[in-house]
């Protein structure tokens, strides 16, 4: 029987390595490839509790959590295309208009 | 014992597709490996009986959304990324894997010892109707709510990429 | 009577106001403000005789005369209250008569003096005020009533010192005899708050009135310390008044004013405020001989001092500003012996005499076209003999010649200095007594050294001025003529008992300020005999100047050097007073208060330190803008160690 | 009933808004109008308040006029109104002062003249509210309102270095206030837990029942007299008022000097002595050093400063060191001899100011080295100038003298070391004051831009008669004035001398100050 805590890690793991291409990576793709990964991670998680509590809530969270990324995907890729096509480039290091 | 040894399968699948993912030079090899990661935890919702979960997995999220990631990869047609341009980039990396590993470590450590028992659970748990019945009675708000995010990212996504309106 | 009263001190501000408008409108001619001025200070002065008239008729009657008339209640705080009241006795009445009478006939000198000059009106204005402020000083029932006076006199002074405000000297002039004044005046304040707290321990409200004082003090009620302390401030306040030691420096320059002013305020009425003032708090001053003796050495050291000033100065008024100085002394050592009779006594003939020789130096000045030194006048004497003649019968009164007012009073004072009561003068009478004959001495010398070199000998002040050279108007004549009468005959007034005179003033006043006793040391016989020696040593001087100024002019400049010269440029340089005053108070305190208070202290400490928080902020928020790099991951970096950071804190909780 | 029962407890609402209404009007009229409305309504505002001063009775201590209505009622804070001796005589300064500078700036303000007039009724109403506040928010919300327009006057009318002027001046009082309002708090929620036994209550006069321990009334006290004196200025403190005096228009630095200063005082004497006695008495000597030495630091600065505004800025710290000293004498003679300084001063300086407007508006220099021989040019004028002048350094028969006197007399029972320092204050007063006098008005006329100068006009005429008046009949009748204000200042010394007797824990007896003179018309 597969506990929750076998979850729990694999969710910990796939959290960290996301978060760890997010700071990492220069690519904006890249980078929002990596907090897809992170939001997977956290709906292990939701499923994980779900099936321990035995109650369908988790799964309806999950739902919202994958609209809430489709949602996040299509601004972010649009703003990717309206960076690429302002700077022609995607590295991250080149866009620092929020200079303080 | 069966679903003990698939489990496995999936998690070292998935965390090796994550990898690649995170350590890829090619932005189209990363997708691929992202899509491989989404398949595998796919799986692994199956297992844990969110069936429904699972299928919305593979439909929308591999699907649709990483179709669309790999059709931008595919507009700008971005090479491999030089890694070592930058200088500052050694530190950066040294200092984000430290902390990401660290991360995980901290929160393995505190899940481990979380040996909490699975509740028993009724033949139609997960599946469609269980949900939709949930759905469209206590979480009839954020069902609406979240319509209307969808709708301000499409039309966001479309004023800030086309070129002129 | 007490409803007249007010009358007397109301009149001459009544006048001023009219002339005061006038001088800034215009509207009043010459004529006009003239005869208000003077009908106004002529009433008064018919009215202080009807008060004096009064109080004799009250004196017939027994018991101490005093009229005495409260009009408002000026300020009233919690127990301390002051009444605008005003009193007058026998020594008021006195100083009454000088002031209004002398007054007048400066008034009607000054038509004359001052005929031609455009700001007439505002002189005049300026004169009445002076005259209003003066007699509030003198009929002031309390003594805050007489702060107010005091203050008044000294402001009226600051204006007509400076009158020709245009020329800065005189404008700077000004200045500084209100400044010293005040300083004066901060001594008297101190003295009424010393007083009337003195009085609060005790358990006493007292309102500062005179009389209540009076009885008060009667019943020795307050203690010995308190009383010293009062009297030594209120002395300080009468230095700085009636210019003694160490206040003196300004009256010499307050001859920069108009001449008429120099003879009201710097000779008769103002500089005399601070005698009568011991005198009017005679039974304080009683109370604590320490005080008494403090101000008899000032008045004698006075006396001595500004005598030898007084030799060798060569401005007609600055010798006679000395030698009031030196007179005023003279009352002071009166009045620390005790003997206050004898102090207002040659108060009074001082008035007369100093008058009249100020205005007649103005008599001279106004001839000589404005002309001031002595060493381009002479032989005067055939071209203005009346102003010579009167000149020369004062000259003989203050240096003291037998008969003289001048005699009588001066004598008065020695020999009250001779038999000083030990108890009440704490200092030998005899080195007194000593000082002032040298004083009178030395007074006798540059007096007549003056009347010589300015009236005899051959002129010395150029062609065209000689002719020039006219006697005044009538009307600057006869107050002359008037006052030189009564220099000479003012003596009559209080004959001493031992030329076997009753000594009328002495018994008016003893009613008011009664004097101490005398102690016969000498005896008689020798008194005389001392008061002969004095005459002919009197003779001798004005023999000696005769021969000095006169017949070898030489002598003076071969003197000067015989004597080493150094004590010559002493006394011409006035001792460097000024200059030490300059440097020791007035430079410091300006180059303190320009660098260091304002320079450091305002500018550089308080508002550097608020600049300094206010560019501190700056920096501080300047730094903080670093933070924003505009790299993503950076914030992400940032993002990640806040969470680890959460995550090890829960994990080691 | 005569005609004035009716508005009894309305008059001191109606004093204090109808400078306000008088301000909406004058942002509503046209702009060639705004001068003469803003001037009427001053003057209206000033009759009503004369109808204050005949109906005021002397012999009762305590709040008159008082009125008190409902506000933000679950806080127990109220709509409290009311005067005592002392603040009556304040609003008087207030109302008395600011025709005379709206009549004096006629033709000073040529640029946005309904700004300016509807700001300066708009600083009388805030002004008013304060001295006659007696809820102790009411009475924040004016000391804060009040510092909007003046700021503004400052900042937009100023002269050069204007900005920087106003900023400061801003900031230093909001710095001061908002310790104030940390104290406010403290004490509100104390009579909250002690006296008010569960009710909240910010009215002054239940304020003044709460005992405080030793301590805390020590803090509480610090708290309130930093706030307050900031505003008088004392020495520390006193860097903004140069700059904003300097800056200011002449009517800004008028009502500044003639007024906003003794904001500072009256809140000495209405908050910081008598909610905290024990703490003033114990903080007595402190504060007696610091007024000596703004006393004499303000007169030796005065003495060498090139600029006229400027000089006559730091005589006000100097005369406002000696308020301070009478203060803190405690007895009734101090006291009453500081409220009556805050009024001369507040004519002496004002006047003071009025003047330098007037030879400012001529030659549009203030430098002392470019004027000379003026009394020759103009003889009007000198003879002004020099009665104000001889006011403010405090000549008998003027009105400065009364109240230097009693302050001197009542601070030497006190402290006679600091008293006698004190003292020398008025000889430096006399040496810079006639030291400028001087280089201004006499001496030779040889500056050529000086010689045709015009002569005070008939409009200044009228601006200047009023203060000179005044100056007159309080230095030859104080006696009016000072009755008064004689039972509340007995008041104050009583509270104070029964309170610094014990350490004041025990919380104030039943009785407490009878500061309610009658029963208070409220719908409470």
């Amino acid at each position: 029987m597969v506990s929750t805590s076998h979850l729990l890690i694999l969710s910990a793991v796939l959290f960290a390595l996301g978060m760890a291409g997010v700071v990492i990576r220069r690519n904006v793709i890249i980078v929002m490839m990596c907090i897809e990964l992170m939001l997977n991670a956290v709906n292990v998680s939701f499923v994980a509790f779900a099936r321990q509590l035995g109650s369908i809530d988790g799964h309806i969270i999950v739902f919202f959590v994958m609209a809430v990324a489709a949602a996040e995907a299509g601004v972010g890729l649009a703003l990717v295309i309206a960076m690429f096509r302002h700077k022609s480039t995607v590295n991250l290091d080149h866009v620092n208009l929020m200079k303080g | 014992m069966f679903e003990q040894t698939m489990f496995y399968l999936f998690a070292i699948v998935s965390v090796i597709a994550a990898l690649f993912v995170v350590a890829g030079k090619n932005p189209i090899s990363c997708a691929i490996a992202l899509i491989v990661t989404l398949g595998a935890l796919a799986g692994v919702f199956v297992l844990q009986e969110a069936h429904f979960v699972a299928t919305i997995q593979v439909l929308v999220y591999a699907g649709a959304i990483m179709v669309l990631f790999v059709f931008v990869i595919m507009l700008l047609n971005l090479g491999p990324e030089d890694l070592e341009k930058t200088p500052r980039f050694s530190r950066l990396k040294g200092a984000g894997g430290i902390f990401a590993a660290a991360g995980a470590a901290l929160l393995a450590w505190n899940f481990v010892s979380y040996a909490a028992r699975a509740a028993r659970v009724g033949p139609g748990f997960g599946g469609l109707a269980q949900i939709s019945q949930k759905l469209f009675t206590e979480y009839i708000i954020p069902f609406e709510a979240i319509s209307a995010v969808l709708m301000a990212a499409v039309v966001g996504a479309v004023v800030i990429a086309k070129r002129e309106l | 009577m007490e409803k007249y009263l007010w009358a007397i001190p109301l009149l001459p501000l009544l006048g001023a106001g009219i002339n005061g408008f006038g001088a800034l409108t215009g509207a009043l001619s010459r004529r006009a403000v003239n005869i208000i001025a003077c009908t106004v200070v002529g009433i008064a002065f018919v009215l202080a005789c009807l008060v004096n008239w009064e109080l004799a008729q009250q004196a017939g009657h027994g018991g101490a005369p005093q009229l005495v008339s409260t009009w408002f209640e000026w300020i009233a705080a919690g127990s301390f209250s002051v009444d605008a009241a005003l009193l007058v006795d026998p020594l008021a009445g006195v100083m009454l008569l000088v002031v209004t009478g002398v007054g007048f006939l400066i008034h009607v000198y000054s038509t004359g003096y001052m005929a031609h000059d455009p700001a007439y009106a505002r002189y005049f204005a300026f004169i009445n005020l002076f005259t209003f402020a003066m007699l509030l000083l003198v009929m002031g029932e309390n003594l805050v009533l007489m702060f107010v006076g005091w203050e008044g006199v000294g402001l009226c002074s600051y204006l007509l010192i400076g009158f020709w405000f245009t020329d800065t000297e005189k404008a700077y002039a000004g200045k500084k005899a209100f400044v010293v004044n005040r300083v004066g005046d901060f001594g008297f304040l101190l003295g009424l708050f010393v007083l009337y707290w003195g009085l609060k321990e005790q358990g006493i409200d007292a309102t500062l009135s005179i009389v209540g004082l009076r009885e008060i003090v009667g019943a020795n009620a307050i203690s010995g310390a308190v009383i010293t302390t009062v009297c030594l401030l209120l002395f300080v306040g009468a230095t700085g008044k009636s210019a003694q030691i160490p206040l003196y420096v300004w009256l010499p320059d307050a001859m920069a004013g108009p001449t008429p002013v120099s003879a009201l305020i710097h000779a008769a009425t103002m500089v005399t405020a601070g005698v009568y003032m011991i005198s009017r708090l005679s039974f304080l001053y009683l109370q604590s001989p320490l005080a008494m003796t403090v101000v008899a050495c000032v008045g004698a050291a006075t006396a001595l001092y500004a005598a030898t000033i007084g030799l060798t100065q060569f401005d007609i008024k600055k010798v006679l500003a000395y030698s009031t100085v030196s007179q005023l002394g003279y009352m002071f050592l009166a009045v620390g012996l005790g003997a206050f009779s004898a102090g207002i006594f040659h108060l009074v003939t001082h008035a007369f005499f100093k008058a009249c020789l100020f205005l007649g130096s103005g008599a001279v000045i106004h001839a000589m076209g404005g002309e001031q030194d002595i060493r381009r006048m002479g032989g005067l004497r055939a071209k203005i003999p009346y102003t010579y003649w009167t000149f020369l019968l004062a000259t003989i009164a203050i240096a003291g010649v037998f008969g003289t007012s001048g005699f009588m009073s001066k004598d008065e004072i020695l020999a009250a200095a001779l038999a000083a009561n030990p108890d009440y003068t704490l200092v030998p009478g005899w080195l007194l007594y000593s000082i002032g004959t040298l004083g009178a001495l030395l007074t006798t010398f540059y007096m007549f050294r003056l009347v010589f070199l300015t009236f005899f000998g051959d002129f010395r002040g150029g062609k065209d001025l000689e002719h020039h050279v006219h006697e005044s108007p009538w009307s600057m004549v006869v107050p002359l003529i008037v006052l030189a009468a009564l220099s000479i005959v003012g003596g009559l007034m209080n004959v001493p008992e031992i030329l076997h005179g009753d000594e009328r003033l002495h018994h008016w006043l003893s009613g008011a300020a009664p004097s101490v006793a005398r102690v016969d040391v000498v005896g008689h016989g020798a008194e005389i005999g001392l008061m002969v020696a004095l005459q002919v040593l009197i003779l001798g001087t004005i023999a000696l100047a005769y021969r000095m100024y006169l017949k070898s002019p030489a002598i003076p400049q071969r003197a000067a050097k015989v004597l080493g010269g150094v004590p010559y440029r002493l006394s011409y340089h006035k001792y460097y007073v000024d200059e030490i005053y300059d440097t020791l108070i007035v430079r410091p305190l300006h180059s303190i208060s320009r660098v260091f208070l304002w320079g450091n202290v305002d500018v550089k400490i308080v508002d550097g330190s608020i600049n300094g928080m206010a560019r501190v902020v700056r920096y501080a928020s300047d730094l903080l803008g670093r933070l924003q790099t505009g790299q993503l991951n950076g914030y992400a970096f940032s993002i990640v160690v806040g969470m680890v950071a959460i995550l090890a804190y829960v994990a080691v909780k | 009933m005569d005609a004035f029962e009716p508005i009894r407890y309305n008059i001191l609402s109606i004093v204090t808004f109808l400078p306000l209404l008088g301000a909406i009007v004058v942002f509503s009229a046209p702009a060639k109008a705004a001068r003469v409305v803003a001037f009427l309504f001053s003057l209206a505002t000033f009759a009503v308040s004369l109808v204050l001063w005949f109906r005021f009775d002397p012999q009762v201590a305590g709040m008159q006029f008082l009125a008190r209505y409902y506000w933000i009622d679950d806080f127990g804070i109220t709509y409290s109104v009311g005067i005592d001796g002392i603040s009556l005589l304040l609003v008087l300064l207030t109302t008395f002062m600011t025709p005379i500078v709206i009549l004096g700036s006629f033709t000073a303000i040529q640029d946005k003249i309904r700004a300016y007039m509807g700001l300066m009724l708009l600083l009388e109403t805030g002004m008013l509210g304060a001295f006659v506040a007696l809820d102790i928010f009411l009475f924040y919300v004016f000391w804060e309102a009040m510092l909007v327009p003046m700021y503004i006057i400052i900042g937009v009318w100023g002269g050069p270095r204007r900005v920087y002027a106003a900023v400061k001046f801003f900031l230093f009082t909001i710095a001061g206030s908002l310790l104030m309002l940390v104290a406010i708090l403290v004490l509100y929620f104390e009579y909250h837990d002690t006296v008010g036994a569960g009710t909240y209550s910010a009215y002054l006069l239940d304020l003044y029942q709460v005992g405080l321990t030793p301590k805390l009334q020590v803090w509480m006290f610090v708290a309130f007299a930093l706030a307050f004196a900031i505003k008088v200025p004392m020495f520390p403190l006193h860097t903004w008022l140069p700059d904003a005096h300097v800056e200011a228009p002449t009517g800004g630095s008028v009502i500044l000097a003639a007024i906003l200063l003794k904001m500072g005082t009256y809140g000495f004497v209405r908050f910081a002595l008598p909610l905290f006695p024990w703490a003033a008495v114990e903080l007595a000597p402190t504060i007696r050093t610091l007024a000596v030495i703004g006393i004499v630091y303000g007169a030796l600065v005065a003495m060498v400063q090139p600029d006229v505004k400027k000089l006559v800025a730091y005589s006000s710290v100097s005369h406002l060191g000696f308020v301070m000293l009478g203060l803190f004498a405690f007895n009734v003679q101090g006291i009453e001899g500081s409220v009556y300084q805050m009024l001369s001063h507040g004519l002496s300086t004002g006047g003071l100011f009025l003047l330098v407007g007037v030879i400012y508006e001529r030659r549009h220099t203030r430098l002392i080295s470019e004027f000379g021989g003026l009394a020759k040019v103009m003889p009007g004028f000198a003879f002004v100038f020099m009665i104000v002048t001889l006011s403010s350094i405090g000549l008998p028969g003027l009105n400065g003298f009364v109240g230097e006197f009693l302050i001197l007399l009542g601070s030497f029972g006190a402290a006679p070391a600091f008293t006698a320092v004190a003292a020398t204050g008025v000889i430096l007063g006399a040496v810079y004051m006639l030291w400028m006098f001087r280089r201004v008005m006499f001496g030779p006329v040889d500056n050529p831009a000086n010689r045709g100068l015009r002569d005070l006009t008939r409009r200044e005429m009228w601006v200047l008669a009023p203060v000179v008046v005044m100056i007159v009949v309080m230095g030859l009748l104080p006696k009016p004035f000072l009755s008064r204000m004689e039972p509340a200042v007995k008041d104050l010394v009583t509270t104070i001398q029964r309170e610094s007797g014990h350490a004041g824990i025990a919380g104030r007896q039943a009785d407490g100050p009878a500061l309610v003179a009658q029963e208070p018309h409220s719908n409470r």
